[in-house]
């Protein structure tokens, strides 16, 4: 019980001391490797990125138009219906600014990711992307943004064959 | 089930990656006092329950069957019997293994557990369960303080 | 008391590789046909969904992220178990004995082909300090536990291979199985050694595969099937988490799990209560050895009743007629449920070539593999007395 | 709704919190487990069960690791689980070892939380890239801040809120956690000082985050018949609930988190209670960042939408105000070790109910309590109502 507990247990260490070995660890590197199977949307989802364009699932239920597309609809609980083309402009939902990169290590020049909400997909329907050919203090919610597609020669079937989106001429 | 499927082989795709992070484990209150010990004086130390009159090896911080927390700390037999053992023919990626390893359970003296460690100065053929064997540990400039510090157990008389 | 029923269930089949599917769309399958069986709508019948998992076997930290929509649980109530599916019927269970739950669905899935570095992965699981650095194939656990199975109880190689005749021959009749094989005992024997005295044919191979299960209360199920197969009572536990003091020649675990199962659902004497089992085989040797935890013969007599063909589909106690792990395949996390299936099938009279006549209780029982020493039991039946 | 047997909490446990710490995760879940065991006056053979929870594999660097600490977790030889829903798990297993025991099938349960995210090195934050989706997230090399950072801002945006607003969250926990005798990062901080603090992923900063951690917290649970022989104050846990939404977090509006709305109605149901405002007296929400203490209030019903900023600035969240939120200092002054810092939570609205809190009491007598954890890609919520 709190209030009767006087000591609680833990024994700290410091990190410096963890990174200079003066406190015995036992080090490992896992090796776990995997070849995911993409299936049926994803598999044309990425094709599609080869061919510059986005590919998102109907569902003839509720009407929605949803990317990335998935062979069900999660809200009516029944298969999609049809594939359909979305624009590769869209408007900015959220975004950040990051002086973080995956690996938690300081980048010296922010970038800008953000949720693009996609024309011609349903209201609310976005994807994770980058930013680009845009300063941090310009990037305003509801801005209309554009992919920047690799040459086509450079694209690989992958997210990362759109570049960054930047925003669109309007 | 999804109204379309893949009828194309060709269009079969498989993405590829990973879940690889680097790992360093502490050994822990317990597991410290017992590296040292094999690190520097070879010894194996055992932490005893005196409710349920076990000693524990790997020695533990407390007692699995009375969870009362475990300070005693003895030292035991570097001797022990072969309570089960295997022959392992592969290695961990499932090429085959040029000479294969014997791996046992080697159950110390007197005590509750022992090692799950490999059998060394013998040939499969000549082992058996219940035969005694003894640790093996590496010269001391080598040992760091960790389980390959015993390079492995031999069958003794 | 509440009584707990399985009211529905999709299978996708077991196969070495599905690769014109991703891990969504395995069990989109699976969670359609169940929910299809059931006669419910996921979207409004559902009181919780339960999936069983674990991170390293899907490739995925927090794999619960990834599993609602394809489930039709968005905005609805889902969990993940890191057990195998038995454990996820289990948790069902208790739920719905709480009184503030009728139906709730189970899903586990593997996606075993989708792992390039399998053992790896396995010996992961070893203590980091005093196991995983002396390196190795993991299996070699099954290796010693296997020697001193057959030390304790006297038991041959020979009886082992004859699970591994038996069940790969079961998985002929069985269209969800992935495994089967018309072989012989010299055939096993004669298989390339991987862990004395374990060779290559006494090992299940992975597969891939889904399952999904429905489990209602009383009230409910029967308003759903009339032919609801009753959950008579559920067990699981553990031994040891430490190599060094786990008890290898027993199963302390499934002789726990089993115990605690049969004075739930009031079973004196197994061996003459229950009519069909579905155990663990994902090595040959555990079928004898868990046959003995589970208290249908006495210690070191599993493998003479299996030589005697006691445990063949047409015996008097018919063990894993699906074909078991050896024949349907090892779905990792799925295996409870694929075990936990053809219980069902049998008990409803629904399997087809295979099935059994007049069987009224079937148990189910998985063990959680290497390294662990944990296992579930579930018993059912087709009569509620 | 009715619940076949009413299960009580008659003891809590709980480790330093600290970024590093020499015990390995079983020798924590032992120190936590052993402490809420002799705080309920029962022993390890009084106990007929365990529940654990715990958070990714990639943390601790163990391959189903509820099997590598379920000795620590005074399992041996009982039935026992893991249950897993990410962040959300340390309220969670607290719900799962309530139908253990609500049930009818064991009148005892140990509910267990460890982590120990110092073993991923040499930072944790590695073991964080893996949660995204392979294809469409994880070629971008996605870092988990930048996910909350994206949410942080729509939910600011939305309602028009200032980062002054919240950073009086991140003031007001540390500051709570000065009593809290496990805390990690206690402070006496300004909102100054948050808004100086380096940037990190605009608008999060340095001290709008919880720290990694290691640690350990346990509860004892009892059915009823058992808590009224071994205690005279029980703590009842008298609702439950838990929500799931969407994987496609890139499809949902991430201003409000429907998920907690929808698992604190099903506990809210489950208690009976109508009116979370009125009747709760003490809140322990989930708080890696502070913006989520607020975003989490307004989940949970406590104030409307946008307005939990405000109840912040008016002081009705401090310990001694009309609804103390965190008293504890939640996770943003005690550290985050994930599980485990969601049953802290749980233990700290037990002792807040017990009275037993010491210098974190908030004064109010309080008598109905709620705690509550969020995981997963921001979409799972877990959530606990207690009663004295």
């Amino acid at each position: 019980m709190s209030v009767k507990i006087k000591k609680y247990a833990g024994e700290e260490i410091k990190t410096e001391d963890l990174k200079e070995g003066r406190v015995p660890v036992e080090r490992w590197k896992l090796k776990a490797r995997y070849a995911w199977s993409v299936g049926a949307a994803m598999s044309r989802f990425l094709e599609e990125m080869k061919n510059g364009r986005i590919v998102a699932r109907k569902c003839h239920k509720c009407g929605r138009i949803v990317v990335p597309p998935r062979m069900f609809c999660e809200l009516c609980f029944r298969p999609t219906d049809e594939w359909v083309y979305v624009k590769d402009t869209g408007v900015i939902n959220t975004y950040s600014i990051s002086y973080l990169a995956a690996d938690a290590s300081r980048l010296k020049e922010p970038i800008i990711i953000a949720v693009i909400e996609l024309d011609g997909a349903s209201k609310g329907i976005g994807i994770f992307h980058h930013l680009g050919e845009m300063k941090k203090e310009d990037v305003k919610f509801g801005m209309k943004v554009k992919a920047v597609w690799k040459p086509p020669e450079e694209r690989t079937g992958a997210i990362t064959d759109i570049k960054y989106f930047k925003p669109a001429e309007v | 089930m999804s109204l379309e499927k893949i009828g194309d082989p060709r269009e079969i795709r498989h993405w590829m990656g990973h879940m690889e992070c680097d790992y360093s484990y502490t050994y822990g209150v317990v597991g410290e006092k017992f590296f040292k010990e094999i690190k520097e004086n070879a010894k194996i130390m055992g932490t005893k329950c005196k409710n349920c009159d076990l000693i524990y090896v790997p020695p533990r911080l407390f007692c699995e069957r009375c969870f009362e927390r475990l300070t005693e700390w003895v030292e035991v037999s570097k001797r022990g019997k072969v309570h089960t053992y295997t022959v392992a023919y592969i290695d961990v990626d499932g090429s085959k293994l040029k000479k294969p390893i014997i791996w046992a359970m080697v159950e110390i003296d007197n005590v509750h557990g022992g090692f799950v460690h490999k059998l060394g100065e013998v040939e499969p053929k000549d082992v058996e369960i219940g035969i005694p064997v003894e640790a093996i540990f590496k010269e001391k400039k080598e040992r760091v303080g960790s389980m390959l510090d015993i390079k492995y157990f031999k069958p003794v008389k | 008391m509440r009584e707990v029923a399985v009211v529905g269930m999709g299978c996708t089949g077991f196969r070495s590789i599905t690769p014109e599917v991703s891990y969504k769309e395995l069990m989109f399958e699976a969670a359609t046909r169940a929910y299809e069986d059931a006669g419910v709508d996921p979207r409004q019948d559902i009181d919780s969904f339960i999936c069983c998992s674990e991170d390293y076997w899907e490739g995925f930290s927090i794999f619960d992220e990834f599993v609602p929509d394809q489930l039709g649980a968005v905005l609805r109530h889902l969990f993940t178990v890191s057990a195998d599916g038995l454990y996820g019927v289990a948790t069902a269970y208790m739920l719905i004995r709480t009184g503030a739950f009728d139906t709730i669905a189970i899903e586990a899935h593997s996606k075993a082909s989708d792992i390039l570095t399998f053992a790896n992965i396995v010996a992961f699981a070893l203590d980091p300090i005093f196991n995983r650095p002396l390196g190795g194939h993991p299996f070699y656990v099954a290796g010693l536990e296997m020697n001193r199975y057959l030390h304790e109880t006297k038991a041959t190689k020979e009886m082992c291979a004859h699970v591994v005749v038996k069940n790969k021959k079961n998985a002929l009749a069985n269209p969800y199985a992935g495994c089967g094989a018309n072989i012989t005992v010299d055939d096993v024997l004669a298989s390339e050694p991987l862990f004395y005295p374990l060779t290559r044919l006494d090992v299940s191979p992975l597969v891939d595969g889904c399952v999904v299960m429905v489990l209602a209360s009383d009230n409910v199920a029967r308003k759903l099937t009339d032919t609801p197969v009753w959950i008579k009572g559920v067990g699981w536990n553990s031994d040891t988490p430490w190599l060094e003091t786990r008890d290898w020649g027993r199963a302390i675990y499934t002789e726990l799990a089993a115990k605690m199962a049969y004075k739930i659902a009031g079973i004196k004497n197994p061996r003459k209560e229950i009519c069909l089992a579905e155990i663990d085989d994902r090595f040959s040797y555990k079928e004898l050895q868990n046959l003995e935890a589970l208290g249908f013969c006495g210690r070191g007599e599993a493998g003479k009743l299996t030589e005697e063909g006691v445990t063949g589909r047409d015996g008097d106690l018919p063990v894993n007629p699906s074909g078991g792990m050896l024949g349907v395949g090892c779905s990792l996390e799925t295996s409870g449920l694929q075990k936990l299936l053809e219980v069902v099938l049998q008990l409803r009279g629904e399997a087809g070539k295979r099935q059994i006549p007049n069987v009224e209780t079937g148990l189910a029982q998985v063990w959680r593999g290497i390294p662990t020493a944990s296992g579930a039991v579930a018993v059912l039946s087709n009569n509620l007395r | 709704m009715f619940v076949k047997k009413r299960v009580a909490v008659v003891g809590a446990g709980l480790t330093l919190f600290r970024r590093n710490l020499k015990q390995t995760g079983r020798e924590l879940a032992y120190e936590a487990t052993k402490m809420a065991l002799d705080s309920s006056g029962l022993t390890l053979k009084d106990i007929e069960c365990a529940t654990l929870g715990t958070a990714p594999d990639a943390f601790d660097g163990i391959h189903m690791k509820g099997e590598n600490l379920l000795d620590g977790a005074g399992a041996w030889r009982k039935p026992y689980s893991r249950v897993f829903v990410g962040g959300g798990t340390g309220v969670f297993v607290a719900n799962s070892g309530w139908w253990h025991v609500a049930s009818g099938l064991f009148d005892t349960c140990l509910v267990v939380a460890e982590e120990k995210m110092s073993s991923c090195f040499p930072h944790p934050q590695y073991a964080f890239t893996t949660i995204f989706d392979p294809m469409v997230e994880r070629p971008l090399g996605m870092n988990l801040v930048w996910i909350f950072a994206l949410e942080m801002h729509r939910y600011m945006h939305a309602h028009g809120i200032k980062k002054e607003q919240i950073a009086l969250v991140s003031v007001k926990n540390k500051r709570n956690a000065m009593d809290h005798p496990c805390a990690q990062l206690p402070a006496k901080i300004t909102v100054e000082d948050v808004l100086n603090s380096e940037v990190m992923v605009w608008p999060v900063q340095r001290l709008d985050i919880s720290p990694t951690s290691d640690g350990a917290a346990a509860l004892v649970l009892a059915s009823e018949d058992v808590a009224k022989k071994i205690t005279d104050n029980p703590v009842w846990i008298d609702g439950v609930g838990w929500c799931i939404d969407s994987t496609y977090w890139t499809n949902r509006d991430l201003y409000f988190p429907k998920y907690v709305e929808c698992a604190a109605r099903m506990a809210y149901k489950m208690a009976g209670i109508k009116n979370p405002p009125k009747e709760i007296d003490v809140a322990e929400p989930y708080d890696p960042f502070d913006y989520k203490e607020l975003h989490h209030m307004e989940g949970l019903l406590l104030c409307k939408k946008g307005e939990a900023p405000k109840l912040t600035e008016e002081g009705v969240t401090q310990r001694d105000g009309d609804l103390p939120i965190n008293p504890s200092g939640g996770l943003l002054g005690v550290g985050n070790p994930i599980a485990a810092a969601g049953l802290m939570k749980v233990c700290e609205i037990f002792w807040q109910l017990r009275g037993e809190a010491g210098k974190r009491q908030v004064p109010s007598d309080p008598r109905t309590g709620v705690a509550q954890a969020w995981g997963d890609l921001m979409q799972y919520g877990s959530v606990i109502v207690m009663r004295s």
